[in-house]
């Protein structure tokens, strides 16, 4: 019986549960965290509860299966991605405030324990960074590359639909170690020897290791997609330097996925064997050290946050020229600064290790090479200073994220460059100046851009614009409140505050971490505004339809086409001849909206259930492996391996869509456009803006 | 020379008026010295320096994002009647103060960093005047509290550095658990700590008192606790703490090397060793800095330790001098100097 | 001038295979780009086997545990088999039967599964010998590298096998085509990083 | 039928592309060949046995990338060539970082691992 028990659930038994400690050992603090912990792990299960509940009430599980989960619809995939993005981010968000709150009180303690504070910037970091920040891109690119150059799809659809199972997979595993505790406490680098299972043997550093290993093979196929869908399937005429800068971050992220994962994957599946077959890579006996894993971890650990920058340097390049009415300066500069960053990127590594002990040349020469990265991103930003120069500058709310982001990404890089000078970083490494400036760059960077490209293309990809009015007031709240929680931290570091304190012992820090506190809150509240906003918007949708599709007067082939675009994207692919090729043919004879001289057949990729099948088994096989439930790792994997082959034998893999349809499509939203008043940029935030821009000079002045 | 060249003279200015402005601030409220911007000693000062210098010569290219962005938001924005130019997108002359401007700060800035670098070394040694031998002492991070050996004295402490003002400090580090950074903010550098190697560090301080140190690389439930004192006194003081340290200080047996070896604060292994009425050599206050710091001092100890530590070798403990053994552990801490 | 202008790099189908030249235009760059991805993989494996050469902590290291002529052998292996799939490709690029492209695809695999046993035999006697992972940082370095190639060789027969397959069930259409010239790439990509195994591990390690 | 019907110049194509593979297999085969023969059976001395190796090695790499994979210097499509040439420089920056980074540490603070 207990032998049993023992084969079927390996090492997973009551003490996983989140309260266990509470009743081993019921101090006052154990109970607390107890009680916060099951709260979390019950909001879970709630929350699966509700939606298995909706589902089924409404009876769309078939809808779901065939119109979502199994589509390799670039649209649609793009879109679950960015949904899992903020399921995770309501998680990570309530952590950061209960570390930050944790912090306000941490004077001789606080309120959590020093276990829970270690999981909390564990899964905070490691869900910001592989299941928020990196399927919100990964989601964005997937909606508007593809439209950008005037394809139907990506290269590979079925592998795309595979990469957001993976992703799917490594969140619902880290969600379920809220139920089946604990997750590692070993940050979101899980430095060994700390994460070996001499000093870890529990299953929170296995939870990690193949949380972010699902991650980065989902980052790795992703990366490889996007490369080649930019390379082979650009629309005629689209030639290099005819891609809208976002496609060229795109194409330029999409590399250094491809070429940066790898380091990570080789770092995690060391530590894997060092825990699994008692390997000795990172141990400090039999010939293992650790320096080794440091070196691989930010090998990739650094191009990594450009991957998560390069993505938002290019939505905001987007939205600089479309919100100021104006083409971008500096196009040209923009794109080799592009590329260099990207290449510069993979030159660094070693800043983030400057207190190892190497030599001081070598932390010298590392520095300087990471103080060259200031050029070409200075480049950018005074490009976008002078895109907005001589322009037409329009308040909407993508517009107020990207000037917060202008002034506060320029003081997160002069932290940067502090931290680049070895002799410096000696005082400030592992502090929490550290930790102000990454958030400096996250969030005015990474996060405003996504915020900001959400507003933008929100319209695109649902048919009707997002509220305006609260979108301010939230965008405001998340300056203010950003500049608040994470300025004291600047003190904080240069205080001597070390990152990763559950509990502090100079009185000297307190008002420093209160102020941060109430900064989290205003945040908090910034949040509680989008929720509003979206609200709003969607309550309202009717008055705030834009069906022409264009509502911004864009400059790129996207905003030509319907909002929401029919899943071909394009009726017929159409032949560009400059950049900014929506523009140009606005500005030409034949109008926004030229119809085709004729329509063809289109051929669309099937359906597969190859994603979902991915999920599962990937999502078993990483839970079996944590809890040494070897048969259910067997027995997944040879269900995923059997899938594979399988796959290879299926014929049916595309569909087509006869002319006909096409043409009746298309047609009927031409008619309905001949019938929409083109608006000028004055009566851009009125109902009277149905999607269709006046002829852009007369647009554009008032 | 321990101070790295100072280059531009209204840099300078610039950057005492700042580090001055920062450290009012910054630390008005505490009076220890926490951080580097209190600098007490060459490192630090010079740290607090190039911190500032380089915060001027970056501005060089941020302010004028800073100031121009507002400028040029309200200046050209819809409904104002500036000049509009939709189709400009390029100026020969903008492009190169754009990427000119950049690279000369960065050559700059590279130089700094390269000769600062290079002299804030934490392997190179620190030239007090000349007649002074620097002071050795071998540190090792356990889980969660630092041991301080005195090779050259003999005796050993845990969780309080002792040393004296005006002479260079030479530090060994290694660490019996797993990695950590050892930190003292208002002298210098920090430097990480790793089982099986030996990294080193230079630092000098001058002035007497009281710094906070500690660990950085985070490293578990007792990682906020592991902190220490460092306790800058003059020449005499310290020759008295090591003298009364090798009279009455206890034993690092065998047995005690596995306390300090199992997982535990610096307080809860002092408490543990009251309770098993060992005897511990807490200062009479007990809170050293608001809080128990759970000091110990050993003036007995295996030789070559800290080497031993390092090659994972079972210490020597025969080495140990046999006659103090016995009375050392239960000798208490009163007559124990305190400077 | 050449005579096919090439649609992709590299491994070509030709013209005259029409559709799926065609359709491997993407599919071969896709895989190309993976295969570089692989490659970072390999060499980020071969830097740490590097620098833990010095980490053996008295265990046996490269002169006593590795045989030169038995890593020769499977070189040997692989290196026939990378020229034998060449011939594949051949037949897959000018025949139409299928009996000359599945029996050198099946003297290919006959060839790969050779050069698994033999190296799974090599570990055994390491194994024997007191080489074992858990020994050393060293081993550990040994065993995660040249194992993972092993596995990359045990993929891409496992692969051929179902291409077998495929061919028996769909015959010579598109989608068995372009998955022939990805597999081709694989095989004489597991021969270059073989050459490197062979080289820095194996002769490196016995001079 | 056992050949399709080859044009002309196919045939011409087909029997530069058979030369093509014997060309890689024999210039590998002696690639290997020489390295090992001078390690198995000759007392060559350590450090021309390594260089020896190594440019066999490299040499043999180019071989199989130009005989058996077809990647050429060929104008018409070149992105194979490319991504190929960024993968080294990418490599060369981080196994050559590594190895300097880590042998660096090891001379500081670990001098035992040092071969
Ligand atoms: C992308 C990355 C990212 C983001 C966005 C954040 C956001 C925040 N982080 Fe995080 N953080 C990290 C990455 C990130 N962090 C990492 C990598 C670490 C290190 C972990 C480690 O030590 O290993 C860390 C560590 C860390 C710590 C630990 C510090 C320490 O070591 O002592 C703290 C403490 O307070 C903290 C706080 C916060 C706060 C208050 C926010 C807040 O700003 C969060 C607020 C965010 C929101 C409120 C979300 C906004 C909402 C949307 C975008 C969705 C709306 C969209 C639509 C409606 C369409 N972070
Ligand atoms: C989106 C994320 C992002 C971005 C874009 C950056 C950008 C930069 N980062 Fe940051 N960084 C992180 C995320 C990011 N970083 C994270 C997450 C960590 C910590 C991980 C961890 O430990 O958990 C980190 C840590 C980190 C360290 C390690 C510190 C330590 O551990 O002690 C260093 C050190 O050099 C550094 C430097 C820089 C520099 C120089 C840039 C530059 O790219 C900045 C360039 C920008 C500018 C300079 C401003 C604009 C330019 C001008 C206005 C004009 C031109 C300016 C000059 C010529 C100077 N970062
Ligand atoms: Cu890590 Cu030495
Ligand atoms: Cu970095």
């Amino acid at each position: 019986m207990n032998h049993w028990a023992e084969w079927l659930l390996g090492r997973l038994d009551w003490s996983a549960l989140p309260f266990w400690d509470a009743i081993v050992d019921p101090t006052t603090k154990n109970i607390v965290n107890a009680i916060i912990a099951s709260g979390a792990g019950a909001m879970v299960i709630l929350g699966g509860l509700i939606a298995i509940g909706v589902l089924t009430w409404t009876r769309r599980w078939r809808w779901l299966w065939s119109e979502w989960l199994t589509s390799p619809d670039h649209k649609k995939i793009g879109i679950m991605f960015i949904v899992i993005a903020l399921v995770m981010l309501a998680r990570a968000v309530i952590e950061a405030v209960f570390m930050r709150l944790q912090q306000a009180v941490g004077l001789g303690g606080g309120f959590l324990t020093a276990e829970h504070f270690g999981q909390l910037f564990t899964t905070h970091g490691t869900i910001m960074v592989f299941f928020m920040a990196m399927p919100f891109l990964t989601g964005i690119i997937n909606y508007v590359m593809p439209l950008q150059i005037g394809t139907r799809d990506l290269s590979f659809p079925v592998m795309n639909s595979v990469s957001l199972g993976l992703t799917a997979a490594g969140a619902a595993l880290v969600m379920v170690s809220l139920i089946l505790a604990p997750f590692s406490t070993g940050g979101w680098s899980g430095y060994p020897s700390f994460t070996e299972s001499a000093a870890n043997p529990g299953a929170g550093v296995d939870y990690w290791i193949w949380a972010v290993t699902l991650s980065t093979l989902s980052s790795t196929l992703t990366g490889i997609n996007f490369a080649v869908t930019i390379y082979k399937k650009r629309a005629p005429g689209m030639s290099w330097f005819r891609l809208p800068l976002f496609t060229w971050t795109a194409l330029c992220t999409a590399i250094l996925m491809i070429f940066g994962m790898p380091p990570l994957t080789v770092a995690t599946a060391l530590l894997a064997l060092d825990r699994y077959l008692d390997f000795h890579f990172f141990t400090a006996d039999l010939g293992g050290n650790m320096m080794n894993y440091v070196n691989l971890f930010w090998a990739f650990g650094h191009p990594e946050v450009y991957i998560l920058i390069l993505p938002a340097f290019g939505i905001f390049s987007e939205i600089f020229s479309t919100f100021s009415g104006k083409k971008l300066y500096g196009y040209g500069a923009l794109v080799i600064a592009t590329m260099a960053i990207a290449v510069l990127s993979f030159t660094v590594w070693l800043h983030h290790f400057f207190t190892m002990g190497q030599s001081a040349h070598i932390n010298a020469i590392f520095g300087i090479a990471t103080m060259l990265i200031g050029i070409p991103t200075g480049v950018k930003v005074y490009d976008w200073m002078l895109t907005m120069f001589r322009g037409r500058i329009r308040f909407a709310v993508p517009m107020i994220y990207a000037v917060g982001f202008i002034i506060l990404f320029a003081i997160g890089g002069l932290t940067g460059i502090i931290l680049a000078v070895p002799s410096v970083d000696y005082q400030i490494h592992n502090s929490l100046f550290l930790v102000a400036h990454f958030h400096n760059m996250l969030i005015p960077g990474l996060l405003f851009g996504m915020l900001g490209g959400t507003n933008f293309w929100f319209p695109k990809a649902f048919g009707f614009r997002l509220e305006e009015r609260w979108g301010r007031r939230a965008a405001l709240c998340w300056i203010v409140g950003f500049m608040l929680a994470f300025f004291p931290l600047y003190a904080l570091g240069v205080l001597g505050m070390p990152r990763r304190s559950a509990a502090f012992f100079e009185p000297a820090y307190l008002p420093w971490t209160l102020a941060a506190a109430v900064g989290a809150l205003i945040i908090l509240l910034a949040m509680l505004l989008l929720l509003i906003q979206l609200w709003v918007s969607i309550r309202d949708r009717d008055t705030n339809r834009v069906p022409a599709g264009d509502p911004w007067d864009g400059r790129s082939l996207e905003w030509s086409v319907s909002a929401p675009p029919p899943e071909y994207n394009f009726p017929v692919i159409p032949e560009v001849h400059s950049r900014d090729a929506y523009m140009r043919q606005k500005e030409n004879g034949r109008g926004a909206h030229p119809r085709p001289d004729e329509y063809t057949d289109i051929v669309m990729p099937a359906n597969s259930a190859m994603g979902p099948i991915m999920a599962a088994t990937g999502f078993l096989i990483a839970f079996g492996l944590t809890w040494y439930e070897w048969w259910l790792v067997a027995a997944a994997g040879i269900v995923s391996l059997i899938a594979l082959v399988a796959r290879g034998y299926v014929r049916q893999r595309t569909r087509t869509i006869p002319a006909q349809t096409v043409r009746r499509e298309h047609e009927a939203w031409l008619e309905r456009v001949s019938r929409i008043r083109p608006v000028s940029r004055r009566e851009e935030q009125t109902p009277a803006n149905q999607g269709l821009a006046m002829s852009p000079l007369e647009g554009a002045i008032q | 020379m321990s101070h790295p060249p100072v280059t531009a003279q209204t840099a300078c200015r610039y950057r005492a008026f700042l580090a001055g402005l920062l450290s009012i601030l910054l630390t008005g409220c505490s009076q220890t010295p926490i951080s580097f911007l209190d600098p007490q000693g060459p490192v630090a000062t010079a740290q607090r320096h190039q911190f500032g210098l380089i915060i001027a010569l970056t501005s060089i290219v941020v302010l004028p994002v800073l100031i121009l962005t507002p400028w040029i938001v309200i200046r050209y924005r819809y409904g104002a009647q500036s000049a509009y130019r939709p189709r400009w997108g390029f100026s020969k002359l903008a492009d190169i103060a754009i990427w000119g401007i950049p690279f000369l700060v960065v050559v700059v800035l590279a130089t700094v960093a390269w000769r600062s670098t290079l002299a804030l070394d934490p392997y190179r040694p620190i030239q007090g005047d000349q007649k002074t031998e620097p002071l050795r002492v071998q540190v090792v991070g356990f889980d969660w509290k630092w041991l301080f050996i005195y090779p050259d004295q003999g005796i050993a402490t845990v969780n309080e550095l002792v040393v004296p003002a005006h002479r260079p400090l030479a530090l060994e580090l290694t660490s019996a658990s797993v990695m950590q950074g050892f930190f003292i903010p208002a002298l210098g550098s920090q430097i990480d700590v790793m089982n099986r190697m030996v990294t080193q560090l230079h630092l000098e301080a001058d002035h007497t008192g009281e710094f906070p140190g500690k660990n950085m690389q985070y490293n578990g439930k007792g990682f906020s606790h592991q902190r220490f004192v460092t306790r800058v006194v003059d020449e005499q003081t310290f020759h008295n703490f090591v003298a009364h340290t090798g009279e009455g200080g206890m034993t690092l047996d065998a047995r005690m090397f596995d306390r300090l070896m199992a997982q535990n604060t610096g307080k809860t292994l002092a408490q543990s060793l009251a309770r098993a009425d060992v005897g511990s050599n807490n200062d009479g206050d007990g809170k050293g800095r608001g809080d128990d710091a759970g000091r110990l001092r050993f003036g007995h100890l295996p030789d070559d330790l800290f080497n031993d530590i390092v090659g994972h070798v079972s210490p020597d403990w025969a080495s140990i001098p046999v006659a103090s053994t016995g009375k050392a552990n239960d000798a208490s801490s009163s007559q124990e100097a305190r400077p | 001038m050449t005579a096919t202008p090439s649609r992709h790099p590299g491994l070509n189908l030709g013209h005259a295979h029409g559709d799926a030249h065609e359709a491997s235009e993407e599919f071969v760059f896709g895989f190309w780009v993976f295969m570089m991805s692989d490659l970072i993989l390999f060499g980020l494996l071969f830097a740490t086997y590097v620098t833990m050469l010095g980490g053996t902590a008295g265990g046996p290291g490269p002169g006593e545990l590795f045989e030169l002529k038995s890593a020769f052998i499977e070189t040997m292996l692989l290196l026939v088999s990378s020229f034998t799939f060449g011939m594949a490709s051949l037949a897959l690029k000018y025949r139409t039967d299928r009996k000359v492209l599945v029996a050198w695809l099946l003297v290919t695999l006959l060839l790969g599964l050779g050069f698994l046993a033999h190296e799974l035999y090599d570990f055994h006697k390491m194994f024997t010998e007191g080489g074992v992972p858990s020994r050393s940082g060293f081993l550990s370095a040994f065993f995660a590298l040249v194992p993972l190639h092993g596995l990359h060789v045990t993929g891409a027969c496992i692969w051929l096998i179902a291409l077998l397959g495929q061919i028996a069930v769909h015959g010579l259409d598109t989608p068995t085509k372009t998955g022939l010239m990805r597999l081709a790439i694989l095989w004489h990509f597991l021969d270059v990083v073989w050459i490197g195994i062979f080289s820095l591990v194996y002769l490196g390690g016995i001079v | 039928m056992s050949h399709r019907q080859l044009s002309e110049q196919e045939a011409q194509e087909k029997s530069s592309e058979l030369r093509t593979y014997l060309w890689g297999f024999g210039l590998a085969l002696v690639l290997t060949l020489i390295p090992f023969g001078l390690a198995a059976y000759t007392q060559t001395a350590a450090r021309t046995l390594y260089i020896v190796i190594a440019v066999c090695a490299v040499i043999q790499v180019v071989v199989h990338f130009r005989f058996f994979l077809h990647i050429t210097l060929a104008r018409n499509k070149r992105e194979d060539l490319q991504l190929i040439l960024f993968t080294v420089l990418i490599l060369t920056i981080m196994v050559g970082g590594t190895l300097w980074i880590l042998f660096n540490l090891y001379y500081r603070m670990m001098p035992a691992m040092l071969p």
